[in-house]
């Protein structure tokens, strides 16, 4: 599965985008995040107020309960700020 | 009548507002009103050089796609444009164009208005300031009159 | 800083509405939002070959004045451009261009869509239709629903 | 005193605009429409429903009480419609 990251979040975490095989009990959006901010301090760092993280998966906005299952891309991102 | 299909662009250079506004109304005779939002880059009193914009390329257009789709279903209008920018841009340099062409001026404000602000809470854009001494500086933070601003719509 | 003033213009002959926006914006990296409304003139179907707008000559310009500086007086914008023609308007033509410039968004937005109402229930203009036989038609009337737009706006 | 008309005034009353000397008891705008009424079946025809007829003293509105003392030029007008 495709990981990638924008403005604040690409910046902490230090990538644009990963692949990464998720753990069986990744089921959800949320779960995510709590996995990811398990990798390093760079992910804990970014994602430290899992709040405020802006979630799409294959370019459509989710909220943080949404499942995964299915999934090809997963975006990260803080508020946006356009227009 | 044709169903009318938005003009959507996301793209790093400038555009031309009036060229726009011309092509939507362009030999047309049934248009009485159209309401244009043009956004540009301020220097937030000198502070800044310029703004970089990032974005999400495809979803970028995909959301700005739904939400003029969105327009069309509630307001009848019979064109519509958006063009957003992404990159650096100085202070002085255009943004975003909204044009909403109507018979009627309620509709093309409403739904020029409505675009913003869904635009501002859905669009994957996002904003980083760069000093007057080009150094890099902070992302926007989004605003919660913003967030506020687009629920103004929901019914 | 230093005080805005409106332009306010009533001629008989077509504008620009980009070199109205251009002469709003230009040199100026403080202005964050251009919100522009396009008045043009509709064939109702097919029916008419043309408008014949009537003015009542400054008094015109004296109103138009008077609302742009209610505009100024209520919202913070900086800089404000109204133009109104008058004389014979074939369909597809321009009638009226507003534009507001401001720092923010809202203002500029609010701003239009006052002045647009103000225009139409306090500045003295009356249009006439002319078929498409070329004979004179009636006078448009005033509708009720454009003085309820124009009620909204009071406090 | 200059009386000036536009739109389907102007066109019933068939004038652009005439000087009148107003009788004394004339006071009002009110006063005014019912007395151009009285001057013939023009006046008639253009005044025949007073309450829809907009009025403006040099060049600023008024409505049909506004007295008309010092007045030099009053417009008499259907409900505008420009915009």
């Amino acid at each position: 599965m495709r990981l990638i990251y924008f403005a604040w979040v690409r910046e902490r975490i230090g990538k644009t985008q990963e692949d990464v095989d998720l753990p069986a009990e990744v089921k959800t959006v949320a779960d995510l995040l709590s996995w990811l901010r398990t990798r390093g301090e760079q992910y804990e760092h970014a994602l430290q107020h899992p709040d405020v993280i802006r979630v799409a998966i294959d370019q459509e906005h989710v909220d943080h309960r949404e499942r995964l299952e299915g999934a090809r891309e997963i975006a990260l991102f803080p508020p946006m700020t356009g227009g | 009548m044709a169903p009318v299909v938005p003009v959507v662009r996301v793209q790093p250079g400038d555009f031309d507002m009036a060229g726009e506004v011309e092509a939507l109304t362009a030999g047309r005779t049934d248009i009485g009103a159209v309401v244009t939002f043009l956004g540009m880059c301020r220097d937030e009193e000198g502070r800044l050089s310029a703004l970089e914009l990032e974005h999400y390329p495809g979803m970028a257009e995909g959301e700005i796609s739904r939400v003029a789709h969105e327009a069309l279903a509630r307001w009848p209008l019979q064109g519509l444009t958006v063009i957003h920018r992404y990159g650096r841009i100085a202070p002085g340099e255009n943004i975003v164009l909204v044009a909403c062409a109507s018979t009627h001026r309620r509709a093309a404000f409403e739904a020029a208005d409505f675009l913003m602000d869904y635009l501002k809470s859905r669009a994957p854009f996002w904003k980083k300031e760069f000093g007057v001494d080009g150094r890099e500086g902070e992302w926007v933070e989004a605003r919660e009159s913003d967030e506020r601003a687009a629920e103004r719509w929901q019914r």
